[in-house]
């Protein structure tokens, strides 16, 4: 009955939380201040998104062991907020080390869904790049952008640690300029590749 | 100083198996040799050729007579052009190693030179040659070595030599959902690309990257 | 003794400040006589936001220091983050004037202060230089704390994380349960004062309360082990429910002894206690203090208590299936319990927010001090030694330690530290009846602390044998180890030569 | 408590490397255990057959990713068996060297992982620390971190750099005191010993039995090791015992036992490559020019007909084997057949057996005393 009845106000929380808040969204809108802080805040969280990039604690071949160089003294990637996640729940940046055979390539693209959306994939070394040495044979996929969609290549057998720093700082780069866009958002810009400038 | 098995005593080692192996089988067709490795120092290994129906009697043999307590490698070979009665191969590696369990804080230390008869470490070859066919299958030592339990495994999972008495058969390296007969060591798979013009067009089935039309791979 | 820095005086008396201040507002307007209680209301809320935010804010130091001194400890670096890409932009990304989208021309003050600090601390050539990829580090531009903001960069990017739950997860408990361990977590904060004047409130039984409070956490973990259907948590859960029930006792019974020691259940009397007393309780009580350590550490479940999210096998343990808010939300859980208990050392057992030797050294130079000591803010002596506690026990333990399995952690809690914890309590009966004379005891507000345990005429003779009776006890007890075992099985691994005693070359 | 399967899925920490450790666990005790392997099977052997005797030797630095140097050495000696080849001391010298070096990284990349493992995450950051001294040394050698393609059929690809001992030397004297502090901080520590001693034990003639070798069998308290039971390289000129262990029970070896083993081991490569460098013929300082006959051996491309080539390898995680039937029907370039043996293939589930009866927090203490090495595991 409520509904046919237009000036009939049945008050209720819910109603009232809605019409407060739309008040003071056209306040906002009219003054530019809900543009102003919808830059701060962009701004803000994007620097937040890109100074912690956790990295899933996944070690496939011999570029997980220069992974893990990476975070030891000589090559610390803690210095740019690099850690690892041994959950694909908490962390931002999947990193490829290794070639992906059949039997891991579903296992691979689920870890890829199990991480929470503005994820980023790193694709370390050749044999996740075009599937390195091995690319001929009968049980490795060539490269691991055939199943996931990747943002930074790192070539190299293995790349240097300093190499995969890089490459995160690549990252960071690609993180200001796309901001936290869902990963299905970004096909066709140009593939990022460590050492090409 | 390092220490060493002296070439002497390799020899002797391997001379007293091939006499046990020969004096045990010496009718049947199974030949037991001393062979030398062609490399740097030239130590001796018993090649020992048999057909698949002797070969758990020559593994007991040489599990309870020669004290060969550990089976390191199981090799399959497929050779589609290796006449009517050279089909496929199976090679065994055995060794013989002097351990044995120790009693509480104590340990064995061998000091090389000195070790003799059963205390000599020996390295076996067996090779079983198996006529040309669709299903070679060679009998199982699974019970003998624990260690050749996984072996057998990949050997079946690569190359696809039955094992006849290996319980629980799977597959340990290819996906458990790879087609049936999938043997991929066999002769008639070819690798991807696997001569230049056939680079191009890809055989396996794998999906070619648009991005990757006309460039040399 | 009461610091004179009374934040609660200053709000909360009568005739204070801001209460009459409002009182007068309200003078002719209709809600004259409920004026008081209004005012009141006023008064309380801003104390607590102060207090709150104080102890909320300086929860981020904590984390840096876990962060740098770990660095330290595995000879890295460690977080290195500044502010600055933030404030100039990275690799080219500027957001241009962006103060003058603000109306008015708010924008223009706004816009002076950038360039005055781009001038000053950021890149002083470039208008809107940006920093390049490997700068923006401490070293690289003037950074106050080289670090500081790693942390919250960490926390805020939880914020915009996809929040997911796995499909079958018992979905309102595994969205309840993080909100469960949070709040709980946080009243805590309520109840802990930074100083005798700095509190949001003071209970009388605030040590009950407090405990009362760390109890509650553990069901909100064991439900986020339940609920997230998934098996590593389910065991993740149920070790912690195990762990903190085991270590819920030892800590109880060291508190009691220190309640019966201080003769109160207030944390602020029993600061005042130890101070009039003449001695902290860490002297009277090592074995307590001990005790509230060890069973702290496996409260909040850090190495080597650390099995509900060990690692190495339960991936991450009760809370591997949380991302997102919830995850930042438990991770800040952790530490907010850790920083509470860090406080509640400093309270119970080195004497709060008194300077060390405050006494002695009020009554030996009392009068050429004429009063400096009073003008030391209590409040950043209780924050600075809560830093050293966390720095020296929790960080340091944390990463030069290694886990103890589930059964070995209960066997401990169950065998050792309950009868230790019993010890405790009959000990502190025994030196509250015998050892301790009242008489002794100064006023609160005497800066001299008081002789309560003056014995044989010897000044604070008691927790003088009492700490060097406990250091005897537990060098001993550090010496005794059967080293012919170890030793037998430490270098014995044969060989003829032991490397090094061969001269190379030369036989 | 219900028993349930917990899958200890090809990513976990736990696992180092791309495996399935299936565990049924009845509470906290592990009652039945299942291993999954060949997540990164790529088909060495297969690729092989299409490579010549020179480019395999890449494929096998790749197989065991950590130990690059020692499964590259085991392949030439196999591929010197088939082709026939004499190899000049000084080469052989040199490979020792860079087999030991190698040696050494790995055991620290052993115990790095290991480390947090058990808990503690310094000792992770500390061996790779110590670890990047001996990748230097490598890299003098070979040319790049991890992967080296260094040995050639019939001796090395260059000689040693001209400074190369005296930095050896220089490392290998700090390091010694680096594994004392090491064992100050893990010995002493009554949590690192309750963790270790007592859990995963592992009787010697079983382990044989099983195929396991190299430390894993040393801990049991027998010295066997193929550098002196099937002899290649120059091991009896050199200074160096192996490094063996009296287990404490009955029951044999247990995680403290492997873990002293490869500690001894380390100072024992230390030794070596002390004792190596000072008797190297062509003295340490010289450096003879690349394909010099000192240092490379005239090598024949092809292999004769019907010809088998053998070798047998001390790894650092046991004893690898290669097996190359070369030659015939025309295809004298490339092998027939290449098979490979990995220590860690037989290994794992044996191990997977052995955790029976012990805790799941015991599981990665056992598993990672064992060193598993996927690489090499699923060739």
């Amino acid at each position: 009955m409520a509904g046919q009845d237009e000036n009939y106000a049945a008050f209720n929380s819910r109603a009232l939380v809605e019409m407060v808040g739309d008040v003071t969204d056209e306040a906002l809108k009219a003054t530019k201040i809900k543009q102003f802080l919808s830059v701060l805040a962009g701004r803000y969280f994007n620097w937040a998104g890109r100074k912690s990039l956790f990295t899933l604690h996944l070690g496939i071949k011999c570029c997980a062991i220069e992974m893990a160089a990476a975070a030891t003294p000589r090559f610390d990637g803690d210095r740019f907020g690099v850690l690892f996640r041994s959950s694909p729940r908490q962390s931002d940046v999947l990193l490829v080390n290794g070639p992906i055979s059949k039997k891991f390539a579903d296992k691979i693209v689920r870890l890829w869904e199990q991480m929470p959306e503005p994820k980023y994939c790193i694709a370390m070394g050749e044999c996740a790049i075009s599937g390195g040495p091995y690319f001929q044979s009968y049980n490795i996929l060539e490269g691991v952008d055939t199943v996931i969609p990747v943002d930074v290549y790192i070539p190299g057998c293995p790349p240097r640690p300093e190499a995969l720093i890089d490459g995160f700082g690549l990252l960071r780069e690609k993180i200001i300029r796309i901001g936290a866009a869902p990963s299905s958002g970004r096909k066709g810009d140009k593939p990022i590749i460590v050492g090409e400038d | 100083m390092g220490m060493r098995i002296t070439n002497a005593q390799a020899d002797a080692a391997a001379e007293h198996a091939v006499e046990s192996v020969n004096a045990r089988f010496g009718g049947s067709d199974v030949v037991a040799t001393v062979e030398h490795h062609a490399n740097a120092l030239k130590m001796a290994f018993v090649r020992i050729v048999a057909p698949p129906q002797h070969w758990t009697a020559v593994a007991k043999h040489l599990k309870f007579d020669l004290g060969t307590n550990y089976c390191s490698m199981v090799t399959g070979t497929h050779h589609p052009e290796g006449g009517a009665e050279r089909g496929w191969e199976v090679v065994y590696h055995l060794m013989r190693q002097p351990v044995a369990n120790q009693a509480p804080h104590t340990n064995t230390v061998h000091v090389a030179e000195e070790l003799q008869g059963m205390d000599v470490p020996l390295e076996v070859e067996v090779v079983l040659t198996l006529p040309q066919g669709q299903t070679p299958s060679v009998p199982s030592v699974q019970s003998l070595w624990v260690g050749a339990d996984w072996n057998e495994k990949e050997t079946w999972d690569l190359v696809g030599i039955q094992f006849e008495g290996h319980e629980n058969m799977h597959r340990v390296l290819n996906p458990h959902d790879s087609p049936e007969g999938f043997h991929p060591l066999q002769k008639q798979h070819k690798i991807r690309y696997h001569d230049f013009n056939e680079m191009y067009d890809d055989a396996q089935g794998f999906g070619r990257k648009p991005t990757d039309e006309g460039r040399v791979k | 003794m009461k610091d004179n820095y009374d934040l609660v005086g200053f709000f909360l008396s009568k005739d204070g400040l801001l209460r009459s201040g409002i009182i007068g507002v309200l003078e002719g307007t209709p809600l004259e006589e409920s004026a008081s209680s209004l005012s009141f209301a006023v008064a309380t809320f801003a104390v607590v936001n102060v207090v709150f935010l104080l102890l909320f804010f300086s929860q981020f130091a904590i984390l840096w220091i876990e962060r740098k001194a770990v660095a330290r400890m595995q000879d890295r670096y460690g977080a290195t983050t500044a502010l600055r890409s933030l404030w100039v932009g990275e690799n080219g990304v500027t957001a241009g004037e962006w103060w003058n989208m603000l109306p008015f021309g708010l924008g223009k003050p706004l816009g002076a202060v950038n360039k005055y600090l781009n001038k000053n601390f950021g890149n002083r050539d470039e208008k809107f230089a940006t920093v390049d990829r490997v700068n923006n580090r401490s070293w690289m531009g003037k950074t106050i704390v080289p670090g500081f903001f790693q942390n919250v960069a960490d926390g805020m990017k939880f914020l915009v994380k996809e929040h997911m739950v796995p499909q079958r997860a018992d979905r309102l408990i595994f969205e309840v349960s993080p909100f469960l361990i949070v709040s709980s977590t946080l009243l805590i904060l309520g109840m802990i004062p930074l100083s005798s004047g700095i509190y949001a409130t003071n209970p009388d039984l605030s040590i009950l309360y407090a405990i009362a409070i760390f109890g509650i956490a553990p069901i909100g973990v064991f439900f986020a082990g339940w609920s997230s259907n998934n098996k590593y948590t389910l065991i993740g859960g149920i070790r912690s429910a195990a762990q903190l029930t085991a270590y819920e006792i030892p800590l109880l019974l060291t508190l009691l002894s220190v309640a019966i020691l201080s003769g109160t259940f207030n944390i602020i009397d029993s600061i005042h206690f130890q101070h009039s007393a003449g001695a902290w309780n860490l002297f009277l009580m090592p074995l307590g203090a001990v005790l509230f350590l060890v069973t702290m550490i496996a409260e909040v479940e850090r190495v080597p208590f650390d099995m509900p999210e060990a690692e190495a096998e339960l991936v991450e343990g009760w809370w591997t299936e949380y991302g997102g808010m919830r995850f930042g939300m438990l991770f800040m859980a952790e530490y907010i319990r850790t920083y509470a208990a860090c406080f509640l050392f400093t309270h119970f057992f080195l004497g709060g927010w008194h300077l060390p030797f405050q006494g002695t050294l009020a009554a030996l130079l009392g009068d050429s001090l004429n009063g400096t000591i009073e003008f030391f803010p209590g409040a950043i002596m209780t924050l600075v030694k809560s830093w050293l506690v966390f720095l020296v026990v929790f960080v340091w333990a944390r990463f030069s330690l290694a886990r103890i399995r589930t059964d070995q952690i209960l066997e401990f809690g169950w065998r050792m530290l309950l009868p230790l914890a019993v010890l405790q309590v009959v000990l502190a009966l025994v030196y509250r009846l015998y050892l301790f004379n009242p008489d002794g005891m100064s006023g609160q507000n005497d800066p001299v602390g008081g002789a309560a345990w003056d014995a044989f005429g010897i000044p604070s003779f008691v927790p003088i044998v009492t700490t060097v009776f406990w250091l005897a006890v537990f060098f001993v007890y550090l010496n005794d180890e059967d080293k012919s075992v170890n030793q037998e099985r430490m270098f014995h691994v044969h060989t003829d030569k032991p490397a090094g005693t061969v001269s190379p070359g030369k036989e | 408590m219900a028993q349930m399967w917990i899958t200890m899925g090809p990513q976990h920490p736990m696992t180092h490397g791309l495996w399935t450790l299936r565990v049924k666990v009845d509470g906290e005790t592990v009652v039945d255990t299942d291993a999954e392997l060949g997540y990164i099977h790529r088909g060495v052997e297969k690729i092989a057959e299409a490579r010549d005797f020179t480019q395999i030797t890449p494929y096998c630095d790749r197989l065991c990713y950590v130990s690059a140097m020692t499964w590259a050495n085991s392949y030439i000696y196999a591929a010197e068996d088939l082709l026939e080849v004499e190899v000049p001391e000084r080469a052989e010298y040199i490979r020792l060297i860079a087999a030991e070096c190698q040696r050494l990284a790995s055991h620290l990349m052993w115990l790095g992982a290991y480390g947090p493992d058990i808990g503690s995450l310094t000792l992770m950051t500390w061996c790779m620390r110590d670890r990047e001294m001996f990748l230097d040394l490598l890299q003098e050698l070979g040319g790049s971190r991890m992967h080296y393609n260094y040995p050639r059929v019939g001796g090395v690809k260059r000689d040693m750099p001209v400074g190369f001992a005296d930095r050896l030397v220089a490392k290998v004297k700090l390091f010694e005191h680096r594994i004392d502090e090491y064992e100050m901080m893990l010995d002493e520590s009554t949590i690192w010993l309750v963790r270790l001693q007592g859990v995963g034990y592992a009787k010697a003639e079983e382990m044989v039995n099983a195929g396991v070798s190299g430390p894993n069998i040393r801990a049991a308290g027998v010295n066997y090791d193929v550098r002196w039971a099937h002899p290649y390289s120059v091991y009896d000129q050199v200074d160096w015992e192996p490094a063996v262990e009296k287990p404490t029970s009955v029951k044999g070896a247990d995680c403290y036992d492997r873990y002293r083993v490869r500690m001894e081991e380390m100072r024992q490569s230390c030794r070596m490559m002390l004792d190596a460098i000072e008797k190297i013929p062509g003295g340490k300082n010289t450096n003879y020019a690349n394909g010099d006959e000192m240092i490379l051996a005239k090598a024949p491309t092809r292999a004769p007909e019907g010809a088998t080539g053998f070798s047998h390898y001390e790894c650092t995680r046991g004893a690898s084997q290669f097996y190359i039937q070369g030659g015939g029907d025309g295809r004298g370039k490339n092998p027939y057949r290449l098979s490979i043996r990995s220590p860690m293939f037989i290994t794992i589930p044996f191990v997977a057996k052995t955790m029976i009866g012990y805790k799941v927090a015991d599981i990665p203490a056992i598993m990672g005393s064992f060193d598993p090495c996927i690489g090499e595991t699923d060739r």
